[in-house]
């Protein structure tokens, strides 16, 4: 038992209601909002210091044993993801209070912000099929309301679609639940993990893996990412840093619980799956990257590659691309949230989003120039930035694992990310200078620090890569022994 | 000899209750088709009623309350919209 | 055309609303060992409420009961997760519940639970959002 | 009874796609809400039916019908209800704002 | 050691010193004095390890990086390191010293410059210095982005801009490519240390990925040392300021890529793949560049290709030098190891001359405005030191006497004819191609060699082309190249000191311990008989001075080449095309239509999900368990469908409403069929609720369509088709899932709720307790929802974004 | 022939006849002419059949199981209480959005009547 587990879910949550009943003071939802995110991420830490003493931390809520209550479990995997997110939802927070609006900020911007949170800890943490599907919708629901927080036209567009989609793919995931209910008669995933292992995962198990597959697919953009394009482009740049940041990885991190968990037995169906989703997913989300001059679009397609990329580790089912992918989406979480809150600096510095507008940026922003280029190489897996040591094991991986058409498309991708991604740098900050500082639309006053912060923290990923090193292999190495994950759930 | 007997009635009820949805589908008019959800909704309470006597349970009599309630609340809100083209009201005098 | 008038209507809800108060309330307590709960009795709270509401009119409503419903919600909400957190203090699992049997003077043998508290809360945030969706929507224009 | 049952779900499940597939957000929504009805009947249904009486003890049932698949359900209905009541403020708020409810005109292909 | 470590880091500490340095001190002081301390010292610390190298030690210093993968910086100098190590300080001095009169303090952001050059080079140092082949793709990644940088220096331009997108794009890509084949290895031999990597070469021999992974690193060096075909981005990289060309651009970072060939030769020498593919794309390049040369009018082109032209002559003498690798060691073979050592000699004088070249180029651009040799002529007399410079640089390039140019190039023809000889790799056949191409090649050398002195120094002076009179440069900018052009001669008149101190512990990384041991016949000199090579070079300077003669009559034969079909429209059209094929492709599938994603996702999942049910074992039926049916069940269950089918058929939306609100009212009745009590109070009451959201809501929101025409749903075959499937798919699924239970469920621990939790209805015990956390964060969302509802409708920015537009 | 088989049997009866007169009313649901004439039908008779089932109900508990159940009770007299304002409600609406009558009624007094006072106001 350790109650610091519910901790993450519930700081936020109780903060962000009591938020809601201040709703007049704004400063102090400020305060307070940055606060708890902080207090989040302190917890994760906290959380990530146990486990890297002793083991898996879990705890029982309410006291029911597994498989009988919901069970909240920690890994190392859980525990990184979470402090991540706490850093991410904290820059993405920084940025808001400069630059969301006094409307949006008395329509509970700042409590509904952190019950995303709340919704995205508690998909990390749980040990529950169902309980999972709870916080998917706690977090989905809060995405709905700040996808379309203003009612704008194009949010309320986008929204109506994002929210269709989602709810399908709510309903598939039930369907799912019902499924695997019916033949294995348990929720908890432990529990499904040894009752799984137990009757062999036959074809119909199988079959409903796949099931599940596709489910978190349409959450994590896995193929089915047509959604994303629209919804991340329609919200005010903090929203859509934090849903890049954070939304489709709850997704992936489904995705890799269950099939490294419980449908781990037959790899040569549902990983191959994964990996051949994977590479069609980079493939499409590449050309979707090289195809517009429009900084959205190229951000939004650049968080699609991602997601494939991710997962061909997962598809290796080996040791060092579990590695890459924990350190890749480590790394992903912060840089797409990262390019996102830079991308829209510039759209609001420049009134447009059309790269052949705009020039010559850096003369007059050079800070922000250069963190966008660090960025850029990082999301580009450049050495030595945060990137690189996720490409090279996931591609470790897929080699390893023999699916050299994988890690070849990984890699052949990561240039077309390169050359997107510099084509907004060389478009937006090269160039002739037309715009001085007084034309500009916006500033980027105090928004420079969520930024830098960052940035640096993508710089450090890279060259002080030693530092999680070892957390990241304690945390692939609970992604590749489930029995870990299933003997710290059922205790001693 | 009972059960036989609350076959028969719950026939019946499904009967009706096949009734009502023809004339849900049917109309011509919508306060038709209001009336047929309405009768549904008492149908049910009877169908609940033998259910309860059929299984000798009485774990469904809030049940049965309900559906008069809420079939209640239903037909009014159904009423006021085609009559006002509204479901609540601001004051009239605004 | 001439307005119609609700008396019959108004005359019949006063009547309804009190049953489904008293029916609401009854399976909010009788939740715990019959059907019923913290969340079916909110909403039959709120539908009593919303049957005021069609019969009479949005301001009608307020004038007699002025609360804001998403604070009710909130604070249901903040009720639940507080018995969680209660088990804090104990040192116990989160949202552990407690019951325990009292011998109190007017009900006899009565069953205390915190898991009572929780319902409450349910029934708050339940009360509290559907009444907030409802006027929301109603008073838009 | 559940193979029935699963038939039944599956046209459902059907006519709520082809619903979805339309264009105009009414029917839409009208689609998702039937089949949020063929996924709580499926949740029950896989639970198995009819095993036992009503989950409740002190009445004399020995056996009782599952009830952990109806504490599901419970859940679901209400997050169901939840997501359909923002989703249909959602949709009236998208057609006063945009001016249509058929979503082949909410592309947003053209710029803006 | 230490130090070897701290040399490294120096650089990269400058870089980020400078610019602080920068803004104190740079309108008094040009801040290249600053820099220029950095690699002259670096340099001269690197000549104190000369004796010890030469002795045939070799120097590590471990500095931990990352221990835990075992990716650390393993510093390893041997004789190939130190002469790249001591080219990259050599020359970074000269050409900061350079840049400090070729690139105004006024004008220029000389704090990005000097960033830049010493990030990369740290970069090269470190590439030159590391063991470890993950780390040595950092440094390489880390040249890329630097070259990326300086040659788009001069951001405003397009043409910059345009180089250095094409130089990062074919780098890069050379880099992944190169990433790709180190992984491969590392997986073979499990470690990332290139010493245990070589001496794991059977093991990597026997390998099925051998072929493979041999070609991703090739590509790696290819597109570094702008090999033929990636050859283009070079020419382009020129936009760079001319400091950079010098520097970057022929003397160091292009030679990166014939570092990692050499480097890799003990791994992969001696195997006919890599002899022919490292000879023969080297020799390919040679003459592609040469050729391409000579019709060049921009100097820096024209040098750039040039630069091509003699790296494809250092790899092809690689790749011709590995065949010894083949024979292992014996009298005979060892004839062989003199095309290793023209390549590393060949190496060092390239860079010489190159370098000095490229300054005088510089100087000329400096001082007159334009390299356009058409503008140009008659420097002679404003120019004579730039002159003189220019053709040492020449006369050495096109491999005259008394210039080192001349020796390499010697021993380059002789290797040449040795290969011509071989019997290994179908050599017998087709090595004759060798000497004939080398010898075609250096007739082009020697012409462009002529061009570059004589068309712009000789001729007829036209003052009026330039931008500005043509005078001698200052002294501060003819210093380097004069040092430079001096090491031309002395290189000339004392090969074998340099071959004794670097090149022969240079050797000793290629090629197997027997051959450097023993002192074969190394020694080079001006002098070797009346040979087959020195008859090759005479008619090279007979033929070459004919054909610069007669240059006006034969060079039309270069337009006849279409334009369209060169590598640099094939480029720039496979750009293009990329970008409009993508988004053609994106714009395909990107429709925005909410239908068409629906159905993407609908035929995933009937695809998925139905091929899931042919999985062996997957779909099954068995209806022996089933609940009995009563006829009055399949009654309400007509009902049931009857009223869904009304909702889909509906004409009007209330005749929908009033259907669905009945579909829920049955569905309750199923829960109480099927013993759910609490879920048929739900039920109800969320069916009336939703209910009453919808009449609320259609208040405003506008009537079916089709309402007025009466008219119902459209009907489309492909949405039947899909819902078809759908249902087809959850109802197998249903079916199979129902007759393949393994398991009790867990339920019946919560039988004894009572006890438990003190509830006698156990759903609500579940609920509440057992499962409270779900009903916790269930309110939760009802809550938000509510929050939601009512932010959409209070808050409408919308309204004001009209306003907005309509001012 | 005890208390309880005779309870027991009226309570079935009662059930029988409840619905056998919702059977009746459905049918009326069904041929009757137009939306006035049917709500007799709905409103009328399936209360009166609703309130024989729910009472058969009531008396089968109390005699078989000796449960009273005021919960049935509140059932029967909230049906009573509020189907004839459903009717009455759905009625005006019929009448208010122009539903037209069945040719065969008699005549359509409130239409005068509203024509009456249109004229006067």
């Amino acid at each position: 038992m350790n109650n610091l587990l519910i901790l993450p879910v519930v700081i936020p949550l109780v903060m962000g209601l009591l938020m809601v009943l201040f709703r007049k003071n704004i400063t102090l939802q400020k305060i307070v909002s940055a606060a708890s995110i902080t207090a989040t991420g302190a917890v994760a830490v906290l959380l990530m210091i146990q486990n890297d003493q002793d083991g898996i931390q879990t705890l029982q809520i309410g006291g029911w044993q597994a498989p009988f209550g919901i069970t909240y479990a920690a890994d190392m995997f859980s525990s990184l993801l979470l402090t991540t997110t706490s850093i991410v939802a904290l820059s993405c927070l920084l940025f808001a209070f400069k630059t969301i609006g006094e409307e949006r900020e008395s329509y509970y911007f700042y409590p509904v912000f952190l019950f995303l949170i709340t919704g995205v800890n508690g998909s990390f943490l749980t040990g529950d099929l169902f309980h999972l599907f709870v916080c998917f919708e706690v977090m989905l629901i809060s995405s709905y309301v700040l996808l379309s927080l203003g009612g704008t036209r194009k949010q309320l567009r986008e929204s109506v679609k994002y929210v269709l989609i989602n709810l399908i793919s709510s309903f598939l995931f039930l369907v799912g639940v019902a499924y695997i209910y019916a033949v294995v008669g348990t929720l908890n995933l432990a529990d499904l993990s040894v009752k799984v292992a137990e009757a062999g995962q036959g074809g119909m198990l199988t079959a409903i893996s796949l099931v599940f597959l596709i489910v978190f697919s349409l959450k994590a953009g896995l193929l089915l990412f047509f959604w994303l394009p629209g919804s991340y482009s329609a919200p005010p740049t903090a929203i859509a840093a934090v849903f890049a940041g954070l939304l489709t990885k709850v997704g992936m991190y489904a995705i890799f619980r269950l099939f490294t968990l419980v449908f781990y037995h037959e790899p040569q169906i549902t990983h191959l799956l994964i990996g051949v989703l994977g590479a069609v997913t980079m493939v499409l989300g590449a050309i979707g990257a090289v195809a517009y001059g429009d900084i959205k679009k190229i951000l939004t397609y650049n968080v699609i590659i991602g997601v494939g990329f991710i997962m061909a580790g997962l598809a290796s089912m080996s040791i060092a691309g579990m590695t890459g992918s924990v350190f890749y989406l480590i790394h992903d979480m912060i840089i797409k949230a990262l390019i996102f809150l830079i991308g829209g600096t510039i759209i609001s510095l420049t009134g447009t989003s059309k790269l052949e507008d705009m020039s010559g940026l850096i003369r007059t922003h050079p800070y922000l120039g250069w963190m966008f280029f660090t960025a850029a190489l990082a999301l580009a897996g450049i050495p030595p930035l945060s990137g690189f040591l996720g490409k090279v094991f996931i591609t470790q991986g897929t080699f390893e694992a023999e699916y050299y058409w994988l890690g070849g498309i990984g890699l052949l991708t990561s240039l077309l990310v390169l050359y997107s991604i510099m084509k907004i740098f060389m478009n937006a900050f090269w160039g002739e200078t037309y715009l001085s500082e007084e034309m500009e639309k916006g500033s980027t006053k105090g928004i420079m620090v969520p930024i830098a912060l960052l940035t640096g923290l993508a710089v450090l990923l890279g060259v002080g890569a030693e530092g999680i090193s070892s957390y990241v292999n304690l945390a692939a190495e609970g992604l590749m022994n489930p029995e870990l994950y299933i003997k710290a759930v059922f205790g001693e | 000899m009972i059960y036989t007997i609350l076959l028969i009635s719950i026939f019946f009820l499904v009967l009706s209750i096949i009734a009502a949805v023809y004339r849900l589908i049917k109309g011509p008019s919508i306060p038709d088709k209001v009336q047929a959800l309405d009768a549904i909704g008492i149908n049910l309470i009877a169908v609940v009623a033998i259910i309860s006597v059929m299984l000798r349970t009485t774990a469904f009599f809030e049940v049965i309350l309900l559906i008069g309630i809420l079939s209640f609340i239903g037909t009014i809100a159904f009423a006021r919209y085609l009559e006002r083209g509204v479901v609540i009201e601001h004051k009239r005098s605004k | 055309m001439k307005e119609p008038n609700d008396v019959i209507l108004r005359s019949v809800t006063k009547v309804a609303v009190v049953i489904i108060f008293t029916f609401s309330i009854n399976l909010f307590f009788s939740g715990h060992h019959l059907p019923g709960g913290g969340f079916i009795g909110g909403l039959g709270f709120a539908a009593a409420l919303t049957l005021l509401f069609l019969s009479y009119d949005i301001e009608t409503v307020r004038e007699n009961i002025s609360l804001d419903f998403k604070k009710v919600a909130v604070v249901g909400v903040l009720i639940a997760v507080g018995t969680g957190l209660g088990s804090f203090l104990f040192d116990a699992p989160f949202l552990s519940h407690t019951f325990d049997y009292f011998d109190l003077p007017i009900f006899g043998k009565t069953e205390l639970a915190t898991a009572v508290l929780f319902d409450v809360g349910v029934a708050m945030a339940v009360i509290g959002t559907a009444v907030t969706v409802i006027m929301t929507i109603s008073e838009d224009r | 009874m559940e193979t029935l049952m699963s038939i039944l779900i599956g046209l459902f499940f059907a006519i709520g796609t082809y619903l979805i597939l339309t264009k105009t957000l009414l029917r839409i929504i009208l689609g998702t809400s039937i089949i949020s009805h063929g996924v709580h009947l499926l949740i029950l249904t896989m639970g198995g039916v009819k095993a036992g009486g009503p989950p409740l003890l002190g009445f004399e049932e020995i056996t009782f019908t599952d009830p952990i698949p109806q504490a599901l359900i419970l859940t679901a209905i209400v997050i169901n209800f939840a997501t359909t009541a923002l989703f249909l403020v959602l949709s009236y708020r998208a057609y006063k704002v945009i001016g249509t409810d058929n979503t082949e005109k909410m592309r947003g292909n053209e710029d803006e | 050691m230490v130090w070897l470590s701290i040399i490294i880091l120096v650089p990269f500490i400058a870089a980020i010193i400078v610019p602080f340095l920068y803004k104190v001190f740079n309108q008094k002081i040009h801040i290249g004095w600053f820099v220029l301390f950095i690699p002259f010292l670096i340099f001269i610390y690197l000549l104190t390890y000369i004796p010890s190298i030469s002795a045939g030690k070799t120097f590590t210093y471990l500095v931990q990086w990352i221990p835990t993968y075992d990716i650390n910086f393993e510093l390893y100098m041997d004789g190939l390191s130190l002469v790249f190590g001591l080219l990259i300080t050599g020359i970074g001095s000269l050409v900061i010293f350079y840049s400090i009169f070729y690139l105004s303090k006024e004008r220029e952001a000389l704090h990005n410059f000097y960033v830049y050059l010493m990030m990369f080079m740290g970069a090269m140092l470190g590439l030159v210095f590391s063991d470890n082949i993950l780390v040595i793709y950092v440094f390489w990644e880390l040249t890329s982005i630097s070259s990326f940088l300086l040659i788009a220096y001069w951001y405003q331009r397009q043409r910059s801009r345009y180089g250095a997108q094409k130089s990062m794009l074919i780098t890069i890509f050379g880099g992944l490519s190169m990433l790709a084949g180190f992984i491969m290895l590392s997986i073979i031999t499990d470690t990332y240390s290139m010493r245990e990597i070589a001496s794991q070469m059977d093991l990597i021999h026997g390998h099925e990925l051998f072929f493979p992974l041999m070609i991703l690193i090739l590509i790696g060096a290819f597109t570094k040392s702008a090999q033929f075909p990636f050859s283009i981005w070079l020419p382009d990289a020129m936009e760079a300021p001319t400091p950079i060309s010098a520097y970057l651009h022929s003397a160091t970072m292009v030679k990166a890529g014939i570092y990692l060939v050499a480097r890799f030769t003990p791994v992969f020498g001696g195997t006919a793949e890599w002899f022919w593919l490292v000879s023969g794309i080297g020799i390919l390049t040679l003459l592609y560049g040469s050729i391409n040369a000579v019709r060049q009018t921009d100097l820096k082109a024209l040098l750039a290709y040039s630069t091509i032209s003699q790296l494809g002559l250092i790899m092809s003498l690689l790749g011709i030098g590995s065949a010894i690798l083949y024979f292992g060691y014996n009298d005979e073979s060892s004839v062989y190891a003199i095309a290793s050592l023209a390549a590393v000699f060949h190496l060092v004088n390239h860079s010489t001359f190159k370098g000095s070249l490229f300054m005088v180029v510089g100087i000329i651009d400096h001082e007159t405005g334009t390299r356009d040799i058409r503008k140009l002529g008659g420097l002679l007399s404003f120019m004579p030191i730039s002159f003189t410079l220019a053709v040492i640089g020449s006369f050495a390039m096109a491999g005259l006497p008394p210039f080192n140019g001349f020796l390499s190039k010697e021993m380059f023809f002789t290797a040449v004819v040795n290969a011509s000889q071989l019997e290994i790799f179908n050599m017998e056949t087709i090595g004759v191609l060798f000497p004939v191409i080398a010898w075609i090649a250096s007739v082009f050398t020697f012409v462009y060699s002529m061009i570059l002195v004589f068309k712009t120094f000789g001729g007829k002076y036209k003052p009026k082309m330039l931008e500005k009179p043509a005078h001698e440069a200052p002294l501060g900018m003819l210093i380097p190249p004069a040092i430079l052009a001096s090491l031309v001669v002395i290189f000339f008149f004392f090969p074998n000191v340099l071959a004794n101190y670097l090149l022969k512990p240079a050797l000793a990384s290629l090629l197997p311990e027997e051959v450097t041991a023993v002192d074969i016949e190394m020694k080079i000199s001006a002098w070797h008989g009346w040979n087959t090579e020195l008859f090759m070079t005479i008619g090279v300077v007979v033929i070459g001075s004919i054909l610069y003669i007669l240059l006006k009559k034969w060079i039309g034969l270069y337009s006849v080449y279409p334009q369209s079909f060169t590598l640099n429209r094939l480029y720039d059209s496979g750009l293009a095309k990329m970008e409009s094929g993508a988004k053609t492709i994106t714009d395909q599938y990107m429709t925005g239509s909410l239908r068409a994603y629906m159905i993407y996702i609908f035929s995933l999942l009937i695809f998925v999900w139905g091929g899931a049910l042919l999985l062996p074992g997957a779909f099954s039926i068995d209806v022996s368990n089933d609940a009995p049916v009563s006829f009055y069940e399949v009654g309400i269950m007509g009902s049931m469908l009857a009223a869904a089918l009304t909702v889909l058929f509906a004409k009007s939306r209330l005749t929908a409403i009033i259907a669905v609100g009945a579909l829920g009212y049955l569905v309750a009745i199923f829960f109480v069929l099927f013993r759910a009590p609490d879920l048929a109070l739900t039920q109800l009451v969320v069916e009336t609720v939703t209910t009453a959201l919808f009449l609320l809501c259609f208040y405003h929101l506008p009537k079916f369509k089709k309402e007025k025409e009466k008219k119902g749903i459209p009907f489309k075959p492909l949405n039947l088709i899909i819902s078809l499937g759908v249902g087809t798919v959850v109802t197998l699924f249903a079916i199979s899932a129902n007759s393949s239970r393994m398991f009790e469920p867990v339920s019946s621990y919560f039988e004894d709720s009572y006890e438990l939790a003190g509830a006698r209805n156990i759903v609500n015990a579940i609920l509440v307790d057992f499962r409270g956390l779900d009903t916790m964060l269930e309110i939760f969302v009802l809550t938000i929802v509510g929050l939601g509802v009512y932010t959409l409708i209070k808050l409408r920015l919308a309204r004001r974004e009209k306003d907005e537009g309509a001012e | 022939m005890s208390i309880n088989v005779l309870s027991e049997i009226v309570a079935v009866t009662l059930i029988l006849i409840g619905c056998i007169i919702s059977f009746l009313s459905a049918v009326g649901l069904v041929r009757l002419p137009d939306v006035y004439t049917r709500s007799h039908a709905a409103s009328k008779s399936s209360t009166l059949g609703v309130l024989c089932t729910l009472l058969g109900t009531f008396v089968f508990f109390i005699f078989q199981e000796g449960y009273f159940s005021i919960k049935l009770l509140l059932g029967i007299f909230f049906v009573f209480l509020t189907a004839p304002v459903s009717a009455h409600l759905i009625c005006r609406s019929a009448y208010r959005t122009d539903v037209e009558l069945a040719e065969v009624s008699a005549r359509d007094d409130l239409k005068e009547e509203l024509k009456r006072l249109q004229e006067k106001g």
